[in-house]
């Protein structure tokens, strides 16, 4: 069974190529069933080899295609590799991006390239398929790029506005700033070495590098570093608000659920570096703890829905990094899990509004969708609670306690992180309330024109059942202990130790944990659905808040630092040096020549008598140098 | 005079004699087909007389002429490029309705002029040479005298020359005032004896050097060339580039070589600075020069300056290409005037930039054969100019005289724009309306265009394959051993 | 024979094609493509042929002597290793599409276009084999004159501006070489006694450090400018720009490949000592190159002057990975040289397609061309992204080996050499914006791609895409010509006796080179 | 005649030529710079005959004969050029022939 391996990614390539080739001439059911089909079979396959890998319980199964190249002992192979790490990417990736396919033949029923969208969706699953199941770095990079590519396509999937294609652009060159790093650490890989192959570093790199050795905290830096660029974190974090210009399933299934989590595969995948690594993990830590600060006081302020759910996922992303960070891996991967079930329902959610509101996105535009979207409003209302981790029933709790908890008791977790955790919950609390309260309490402002149809009901169904259940395989120890997932993760993410002396009272922290979410529930409810009272109206009017406000809005002035450290300098650079001053040197020689020439020709007057002067002088001078001793 | 000396000097004494018959014939009957058909015949005779010595060691004339390797070679070289001038000019002269029998007379007489340039060994019958080369120079030049600036030309070549004999003169004076002897050996003999030099010795041999370097046409003698270019007839001007030029590169390498000159550096120092002088001088002139016969003398100046470089390498691979270079060059020159021969109508030469333009479209064999000289101006691969250059290179390095190498270099570089720049002007698009126009009899043009095919065909032949040339150059030197 | 016979079809050809150019328009291309078709077809049997042909020389698949000057010791000499057959495919290949995008675009003196087009190519396929220095020149200065005629009389409006700028700019560096081998040929007859140009004889010469330094930079000066590296790259655009489409393809295809060709295989074995003491500064050249060129693309607005600048910037890793001295990086160097000038060609072949349809270049004229366009669309797509390094097509392998290997020799200059990528990314999909995404409003409706543009395109898509995901065959064949360049820099130690048998043995060291060529066992 | 040194003859000759070449610089009239040129080669001839003396050898002589000889040929031509110029120019003026030039 494990030699079907690499249809996993196969199948998503060849529909991609098929459609590439022919969709233009394919009947947009046939587009439709090609791309979901092929997504669906490898999600099939994904569910059988997975089966087989739970009951048999290997390592790995590792699977050479072909060797990709052979150079000076340098051999990437387009090998696969499917640990359990990678089989839950794998699965989260076949399973919801399936789900998202079929919405979207509902969702984009009425879009002229309707197969140009399928192709680009499936090779994006496939690209995806390809990095969290590589065996090499190298390929790993190859699906890491490949799916930057489909996201810039896909984000400028509207290409006809101008602005959908400067986001693309935007979203692709910072990625690729991430990118570079990774390339180098690549290269400093490969030469400490020899190969790129994952496990075989995996195993050599505690025996080469000591613990904290500059070599390796220098690496683990370089791969945050594409990691940080990929995921959105800080400081590469202003693409990915803008990567909303593309449709809304994209936003969900890349945006959201897969391609934003690279990063905290990355640095899962290569959990041994950064274990080597404390700075390293430290700073995961940070950029995560504070990521999740800023996006979500970001999110808090928003009134694109998608924006908010787009800082949102940042934000979410800051935990598992944060998760990384304190060496709660197997927490981490969970939250991703989780994240991936809920957000995807949530922006699948936003996009049944979207297109019942005719591609109207701004909140302040909606209201009262309570009654004319009731399956939306469940679902989303699931996704929201998820998301805002209420605390028992649903699966994001589970997840994010886990995280809060590893983030002070873990033995690289510290109060601050965990402080910073917990504001952070309590603004997710509120921001997604906000969000649900806005859009579907109060009056309705705008008509409902186009009531999802099944083939995008069905998915969400679908997801809002997962954002429940999905938490309860992995259950606190002291509340029924259930441990499928980290044992499931067991080989190939070391677990985590806890501080004993505070691992006592963890109940009471659980407890603040889902206390500070309930209370953001209810600042949410007083603010954004009861009618504000002077005093709430006067803290929202000062003028200090409105700064803040403003501040925060504008996503912390990142894109305008960017815009005037990097963006316009190089742009200023580029356009004074259109025309190469260098060409101006050669352009002067020329010059110069002309000019000589001119000089010189006056020389040639056309007067006999100074032709003459000439010979005298060319005599004279003669006969100086050789009478001159 | 002995038989052998005769028979050694016959190529001479057939120039002579069928300079002598021309004039015979003019004074019976005016024939220009008859004229130009004696000439060719002279000509091949000479060649004929020249073949049958060309085996020959060293062979003194005392005590004027020397028949060695190098004096057949040039001998050769310049009675086919005579030949090669005769050939064109008929077309020429015969849509020119002045007296056009005179002209093959002078043409003779400047030949033989140069041919005992060539040969000589003595300051009498290098003066000679000179001299009966010049005055036949001043005539054929000015002997379109309808045309005013072959007046001009012809006024000023004579003024100079004389003048530059004047100062020729006074040095030879001055040099056997103190070495008592006119021949070039003797010359060398007495420098090699005599410890130090004398003032009035060293004046001497910078005052030849003036009347030498008019001659050759280098700077700071050049000024007259483009005039003069530009005034004479277009076979004339081939004729000037070549021939003349050619006679007195021969000369001075016998002489400077016999007389020691490479033993003082202060002569070096004179023609290292003489040479990197004409090439800039010359490749900047030609710059943005319109008219194509001032370009081209333009040309030849950095030419000679670049001939120079392997005229100082000095040792036998230098005379070696120093030959070469010539062969190259006056097929190239002879190519270029050539075709500005051919274009010419009755009224003027071509040798306006635009009367080139496109004509890539409307003459295109024509614009090949000039496109193929240009290159080989420029010393592009394919060509004789290539290898001529290669030589030269070849030769500078050898002698490790790295400045002139990468002068030259440089000069190339310069040189090329201007070079292309004819081409470009060729194949741009031709003016949209041009009055054909009134051409001769096409028979006429028969003599011309083949000899215009042969020398495109020996300058590609010379540039891929340059092994016949240059085993013959090789085997001509070994009986002249440049010192060194 | 068989190289002979190469060089021969595409000479007989173009004069033939120039001969049939009088009679009809036809014709000359049905020659040429003919030719060109000839000649590629006889490259891929010797490549398929190649594991039989292990009997030759050392790793020498074929070779073909016959004295030219013997007086000089110049002969006639060419000889096919995997590195010039590799270029030699690439030639071909880029011959063919250059012909056939000229099919309609050219319709003046066509018999005169196609004798240019095919001497262009017989000159590079010339250099690519030949190992005779003097004839290296040669043909380094044939394939000029040909180019020089393709820019001036079939170019764009600057036209001859951009003419003498390329004859000028090559000329110039072409001649210092030219000393350099005339010094090279000196030195090696006065130690050794024998004057001769053959490159395996030349190929051992010792030189005091200071005459191997100046040599070398006569032979950097000529690659380095047809390269080009920065600051002489000046030439480039305008040429680039200025030619026809088959021009521009086969300048950028093939033409400054024949710079990095020459690196490999005159600069670095012929110089080793002078070449490593001048490794760092040629590969900080290589970086400001990447990303000054990187910058000019970024804002140009002449598309082709845009792709022009992007060589600029892709050929700066060729030097980096060349002053790398290691197999990684010169592999992807090679990689570079054949994916860059398919990637860079297709550039240029598009261009071309959009220059026919709206008579500009200028991409702010250009736009949201995708709606009607969208099978050039997706081509442009593919060309785009191979140009920005995307894995998974052929210019990602290229790039990402040589960063490797020039990482091993210096850290930082690969650092800001792989920041290039970033900048790679800005410029490149500023193409994709500018022409097919957009606003379609105020654009005429274009016909897309017709069956002979597809035929150009698609054996690119698919070719590139093919070294993207296997570029084994063509690592192999390259890779016996990459351990021999590499021979003086690998094993030091052992390069020292093989200095001494040179001396001893002189006359024949072609022995030794044969030596040298076994120590690599192909797997 | 032997106790005149060959360097007074010498000293006189080339005074004689610096003459005629100044003179040839400063005038315009035609025939007057030929006339000019004639002195100095005159001077030159002076200088040879000087020189044979000096040798005792009648070489010397023979190139003084020969440089008559030839000033006679080129005055001759030179004087027929000069008529067809100024049939041409109007003037003897040598700066009026200035039509090439650049």
């Amino acid at each position: 069974m494990e030699n079907l391996l690499w249809l996993i990614p196969a199948l998503p390539f060849a529909g991609a190529l098929l459609l590439i080739l022919f969709g233009r001439r394919m009947p947009r059911n046939l587009v439709a069933i090609l791309g979901a089909g092929s997504v669906g079979i490898s999600a099939l396959i994904t569910l059988l080899i997975g089966f087989q890998f739970l009951s048999a319980r290997p390592d790995f199964y590792v699977q050479q295609v072909w060797t990709w190249f052979d150079v000076a002992g340098f051999t990437p192979g387009i090998a696969f590799h499917l640990d359990a790490l990678s089989l839950v990417f794998v699965f989260v990736v076949t399973f919801v991006g399936f789900l998202i396919h079929v919405y979207s033949a509902g969702y984009m029923a009425d879009e002229e390239d309707f197969a140009r969208f399928f192709a680009c969706m499936n090779l994006f699953v496939g690209s995806m398929l390809m990095l969290v199941l590589a065996d090499n770095l190298l390929l790993l990079y190859l699906g890491w790029e490949g799916v930057g590519l489909c996201s810039y396509l896909l984000i400028g999937f509207w290409y006809k506005n101008p602005a959908n294609g400067y986001a693309a652009r935007k979203a692709f060159i910072i990625t690729r700033v991430g990118d570079t790093a990774m390339a180098i650490g690549l290269f400093i890989l490969f030469q400490t070495f020899g190969t790129l192959n994952i496990q075989a570093i995996l195993s050599e790199a505690p025996q080469t590098w000591p613990i904290g050795s500059q070599m390796a905290v220098l690496v683990a830096f370089l791969l945050l570093g594409g990691a940080v660029g990929k995921s959105g974190q800080l400081p590469l974090q202003t693409w990915l608000p803008d990567a909303m210009a593309g449709p809304t399933p994209v936003s969900a299934l890349i945006h959201a659920a897969t391609m934003v989590t690279a990063g905290v595969y990355l640095i899962a995948r290569t959990n041994v570096i950064f274990e080597l690594a404390p700075a390293a993990m430290l700073a995961v830590a940070i950029i995560g703890a504070v990521t999740l600060l800023i996006a979500g006081c970001t999110a808090l302020t928003q009134y694109d829905l998608k924006r908010v759910l787009a800082y949102s996922t940042i934000s979410q992303i800051g935990y598992m990094f944060l998760a990384l960070g304190v060496g709660a891996w197997s927490a981490g991967i969970f939250h991703f899990m989780i994240h991936a079930f809920f957000k995807a329902l949530l922006f699948l959610c936003a996009g049944a509004i979207i297109i019942a509101l005719h591609h109207e996105q701004d909140m302040r535009q909606m209201g009262g969708l309570r009654r004319a979207l009731p399956v939306v409003f469940w679902t989303f209302l699931i996704g929201a609670a998820s998301l805002a981790a209420l605390p028992l029933v649903t699966a994001g709790f589970y997840s994010k306690d886990q995280i809060l908890w590893y983030a002070l008791a873990g033995e690289r977790g510290n109060v601050w992180l965990y402080l910073a955790a917990l504001v952070g919950a309590f603004i997710t609390a509120i921001y997604t309330f906000r969000m649900v309260f806005i859009t579907f309490y109060g009056e309705a402002k705008t008509h409902v024109s186009h009531p999802p149809g099944m083939v995008m009901v069905v998915p969400l169904i679908i997801l809002a059942i997962l954002s429940i259940v999905g938490g309860f395989i992995e259950l606190p120890h002291n509340f029924a202990h259930l441990t499928l997932f980290s044992d499931l993760l067991q080989p190939v993410l070391p677990g985590i130790a806890v501080d004993e002396t505070i691992g006592e009272s963890e109940w009471m922290f659980q407890l603040l944990a889902a206390g500070v979410a309930l209370v953001g529930v209810f600042l949410a409810y007083l603010f954004f659905y009861a009618r504000r009272t002077a005093f709430e109206e006067s803290i929202a009017r000062s003028s200090l808040a409105m700064a803040i406000r403003q501040f925060w809005f504008s996503g912390w002035g990142f894109d305008k630092l960017y815009d005037t450290l990097f963006v316009r300098p190089f742009v200023y650079l580029a356009n004074i040096n259109k025309n190469d001053i260098i060409d101006s040197v050669y352009n002067g020689l020329a010059a110069f020549a002309r000019s000589v020439n001119k000089g010189l020709s006056q020389t040639q007057s056309g007067i006999m008598r100074w032709y003459m002067m000439g010979v005298v002088v060319g005599a004279i001078l003669i006969l100086t140098i050789s009478l001159l001793p | 005079m002995s038989r052998n000396d005769l028979l050694y000097l016959m190529p001479l004494l057939v120039l002579a004699g069928g300079a002598i018959l021309n004039m015979l014939l003019v004074a019976v009957k005016r024939t220009h087909k008859i004229m130009y058909v004696l000439t060719i015949l002279v000509h091949i005779g000479a060649l004929l007389a020249l073949y049958n010595i060309k085996n020959i060691t060293a062979y003194t004339v005392y005590p004027l002429f020397i028949l060695d390797g190098l004096a057949v070679f040039n001998l050769g070289l310049i009675l086919l490029t005579s030949l090669a001038v005769t050939l064109l000019s008929y077309a020429y002269f015969e849509q020119r309705e002045e007296r056009k029998e005179e002209y093959y007379i002078l043409l003779l007489l400047a030949t033989l002029g140069a041919c005992v340039l060539v040969i000589s060994r003595h300051f009498a019958s290098f003066f000679l040479g000179l001299e009966v080369l010049s005055v036949s120079l001043y005539s054929l030049i000015a002997y379109l005298r309808t045309r005013e600036r072959s007046d001009e030309a012809g006024i000023k070549y004579l003024i100079l020359a004389a003048f530059s004999s004047a100062f020729l003169l006074f040095g030879m004076a001055l040099v056997y005032a103190v070495s008592g002897t006119m021949e070039f050996s003797g010359i060398g003999n007495y420098l090699s004896s005599s410890r130090e030099l004398d003032t009035l010795l060293l004046t001497g041999f910078g005052l030849m050097i003036v009347g030498i370097g008019f001659k050759l046409g280098v700077v700071p003698f050049h000024m007259w060339a483009p005039d003069v270019y530009q005034g004479a007839p277009a076979p004339v001007t081939a004729f000037i580039a070549t021939v003349s030029k050619g006679g007195m590169v021969a000369l001075l390498i016998r002489f400077f070589s016999q007389a020691g000159g490479y033993r003082y550096p202060d002569m070096l120092l004179i023609f290292t600075i003489i040479a990197i002088a004409s090439m800039f001088a010359g490749n900047l002139l030609a710059l943005r020069q319109k008219n194509i016969k001032r370009l081209l003398a333009y040309s030849s100046i950095s030419h000679l300056g670049y001939l120079l470089v392997a005229f100082l390498a000095g040792n036998k691979l230098g005379v070696e290409a120093v030959s070469f270079y010539l062969v190259a060059y006056f097929i190239t020159s002879l190519g270029a005037f050539g075709v500005v021969t051919i274009l010419s109508d009755k009224d003027r030469d071509a040798d306006k930039l635009r009367d080139y333009r496109g004509l890539l479209w409307r003459r295109p064999v024509t614009a090949a054969i000039f496109i193929a000289m240009l290159l080989s101006l420029a010393g592009i691969p394919l060509t004789a100019g290539f290898v001529g250059k290669f030589y030269l290179l070849a030769a500078g390095v050898n002698t490790q005289l790295w400045l002139l190498v990468v002068m030259l270099v440089i000069n190339s570089v310069i040189g090329l724009y201007y070079y292309i720049k004819v081409i470009a002007v060729m194949f741009a698009q031709p003016n949209a309306k041009r009055e054909p126009r009134k051409l001769l009899h096409p028979v006429f043009y028969l003599t011309s265009g083949s000899t215009m095919m042969v020398l495109a065909l020996l300058l590609v032949w010379v540039g891929i394959n340059p092994n016949g040339l240059m085993q013959l150059i090789h085997g001509l030197l070994d009986t002249f051993i440049a010192a060194r | 024979m068989i190289l002979a016979w190469i060089l021969i079809i595409l000479m007989a050809g173009g004069v033939l094609a120039w001969i049939a150019g009088r009679l009809n328009t036809t014709l000359p291309r049905w020659i040429a493509l003919v030719a060109t078709f000839a000649c590629l077809c006889m490259t891929v049997y010797l490549w398929i042929e190649l594991p039989a042909s292990t009997d030759a020389v050392g790793n020498w698949i074929m070779r073909f002597q016959t004295p030219w000057i013997p007086q000089w010791g110049i002969s006639f000499h060419l000889a096919l290793d995997g590195l010039s057959l590799l270029m030699l495919l690439l030639t071909f290949f880029l011959g063919i599409l250059a012909i056939l995008t000229s099919w309609r675009e050219i319709d003046t003196k066509v018999g005169f276009f196609h004798f240019n087009l095919l001497w262009v190519l017989a000159g590079i396929s010339g250099v690519f084999l030949t190992m005779d220095l003097f004839l290296f020149y040669f043909f380094w200065e044939v394939m000029l004159i040909p180019m020089y005629f393709l820019i001036g009389i079939w170019g764009h409006e600057n036209r001859t501006y951009a003419a003498y700028k390329f004859f000028i700019f090559t000329q110039a560096s072409g001649l210092l070489m030219l000393l350099s081998i005339l010094g090279l040929y000196f030195v090696h007859g006065y130690s050794t006694g024998v004057y001769t140009f053959n490159y395996f004889e030349l190929v051992g010469t010792s030189f005091a450090p200071e005459v191997g330094a100046l040599l070398m930079a006569g032979f950097l000066a000529a690659f380095l400018v047809k390269l080009p590296v920065v600051p002489f790259h000046s030439w480039l655009p305008d040429a680039h720009s200025q030619a026809p489409t088959a021009g521009s393809v086969i300048l950028a295809g093939l033409l400054l490949k024949t710079g990095a060709y020459g690196l490999l295989r005159f600069v670095i074995p012929m110089f080793p000592d002078a070449a490593q003491a001048f490794a760092p500064w040629a590969m900080l050249l290589g970086v400001i190159g990447i990303l000054y060129g990187a910058i000019l693309a970024f804002s140009q607005t002449d598309l082709k002057r845009l792709v022009a600048y992007t060589s600029v910037s892709h050929m700066g890793f060729v030097i980096l990975g060349v002053f790398a001295f290691n197999e990684l990086a010169l592999q992807g160097v090679i990689m570079q040289m054949i994916t860059h000038g398919l990637s860079t060609g297709a550039l240029f072949l598009l261009a071309g397609f959009l220059y026919d349809r709206l008579h500009t270049r200028d991409i702010r004229k250009m736009g949201g061309f995708w709606t009607s366009v969208p099978k050039m669309g997706v081509i442009a797509l593919v060309f785009v992204m191979a140009s920005l390094g995307l894995p998974g097509l052929g210019n990602f392998i290229a790039e990402f080996l040589t960063l490797v290997g020039s990482w091993q020799a210096n850290n930082w200059l690969t650092v800001f050499a792989t920041l290039g990528l970033v900048a790679a990314t800005a410029y490149s999909l500023r193409i994709m914006q500018k022409i097919f995404l957009g606003n379609t409003a105020n654009h005429p409706a274009l016909a897309d791609l017709s069956l002979r543009e597809l035929m150009i395109a698609v054996p690119l898509v698919v070719l590139i895409l093919w070294l993207g995901l296997y570029p084994q065959p063509v690592l192999n064949t390259a890779r016996a010509s990459v351990t021999e360049q590499l021979q003086a820099y690998t094993n030091p130690k052992v390069a020292e006796p093989a200095q001494a048998m040179l001396q001893t043995e002189a006359s024949d060291s072609l022995t030794i080179h044969t030596l040298k060529g076994r120590t690599y066992e192909p797997k | 005649m032997t106790n005149i040194p060959m360097e007074a003859g010498l000293l006189l000759a080339g005074i004689l030529f610096t003459l005629g070449l100044i003179s040839v610089l400063i005038r315009r009239n035609i025939i007057f710079m030929l006339i000019s040129v004639e002195i100095m080669l005159n001077a030159a001839g002076l200088a040879f005959i000087v020189a044979a003396t000096r040798w005792a050898q009648p070489d010397g002589q023979v190139m003084f004969i020969f440089i008559l000889t030839m000033a006679a040929a080129e005055v001759s031509v030179g004087l027929a050029l000069i008529l067809q110029l100024h049939h041409q120019l109007k003037t003897l003026d040598s700066d009026a022939a200035n039509k090439m030039f650049g």
